[in-house]
């Protein structure tokens, strides 16, 4: 299941529907990104490319599954604004074993924060800025080259 | 005829989010040009393009590549997902 | 939160309340381990060590949070008899940024297959046998030397 | 005396999870060599030592530990939580 929406989700009825959804798995591995209260920061804005976003990450899921043997993989992205404390995204990932549900997962972070087309807007006390990409985010991803 | 789309804050410099071009570029460097020459919140927003990314048919690819048969090109920052 | 039970629990609302707990964290990871319906497997029975279980994982915790940074840890593990895709044991991290997160799962799963004292007997249409331990497990735990 | 405990398959090979010894031992492998000497299901459990752990009052060690004033001494395979 792969799912860019504005609107909220309940990360553990998500969770809970991944592992209903299992058949095989001895490991499950997921992973929340939430808004974190930095001093100043009123909320996020999230924009993305309808027409890519969609494409873009079933082609990361399926790299994800293809290369680390994952038996599932979920990812929900939300877009819009979002307060201090609110989920953004999700990504829960099966295997068998527990290192490739690990692996897996973290593939798909690495891949979403750098290949996904989103991105976030602060809205702070002191006004706006686009947050700019980190260089570590670019070398976390080069290490599954 | 192609349809240009622009995200975060190149939309916002250009001031807008999508326009038509008519354009005989072969390659995405030479549409970059033509819509640099266009007004200066266009050359402000393709300033250094070392900050920007480009998407042809939903496709992720470079400055380099040809546009051929191209219908859509976005032209954005790098993405800050997740 | 670290429980050693024999109760079933329900992963979604353990990270639901996990995601409640937390405060400054951008990045939650949790893991589940299910028993996998390998063929011929009726279920598995977890045998541990009370009076040493659990201050070895409050142990194992602490080192996690220490190393890593992560914000909170919680640990839940079942003993007695599972039946296959029950939910065996679920580790939740939390962390300001995902890699912490991960890290610090991935290391508290390590410790727990291999450093906390509980011990998996698989229950089989051929009998029974009490599941050795791998040496992957103990390569997977060297890597945090 | 020293309360000696035994979990997975130690206790069934042993055929109790938990007996009194009186013992002057002072280290775990003078006990185990003193209860592989109790009859031939002990020696059997103490046959291959590498599959052996070892806890002195909860706390993971290795067969040269002292036990000093050691209360219980606990005695299992390679564990496999997780």
């Amino acid at each position: 299941m792969i799912s860019v929406q504005s609107a909220p989700f309940d990360l553990g009825d998500i969770a809970n529907r991944f592992a209903a959804a299992q058949s095989g798995a001895g490991a499950l591995v997921t992973f929340s990104g939430v808004v974190r209260g930095d001093a100043g920061l009123i909320g996020l804005e999230i924009e993305h490319y309808p027409a890519m976003t969609l494409p873009a990450i079933e082609d990361m899921v399926g790299a994800a599954r293809a290369r680390f043997g994952l038996l599932d993989a979920w990812v929900i992205h939300r877009y819009g604004r979002l307060a201090v404390g609110e989920v953004i995204m999700m990504v829960a990932a099966s295997a068998p074993h527990r290192k490739d549900a690990f692996a897996g997962a973290e593939f798909l972070m690495d891949y979403l924060k750098s290949r996904a087309p989103l991105w976030k807007k602060e809205h702070r006390t002191d006004g706006t800025a686009w947050v700019d990409a980190k260089d570590s985010d670019e070398e976390s991803l080069c290490r599954w080259d | 005829m192609i349809t240009v789309v622009y995200f975060a804050w190149l939309r916002e410099r250009i001031g807008a989010g999508r326009e038509q071009i008519e354009t005989q570029a072969e390659t995405v460097a030479q549409l970059v040009a033509e819509l640099s020459a266009i007004d200066p919140y266009h050359a402000a927003a393709f300033a250094d393009l070392r900050s920007v990314r480009v998407a042809v048919d939903q496709v992720l690819t470079d400055f380099d590549a040809p546009l051929a048969a191209a219908k859509e090109v976005a032209f954005f920052p790098p993405m800050t997902g997740g």
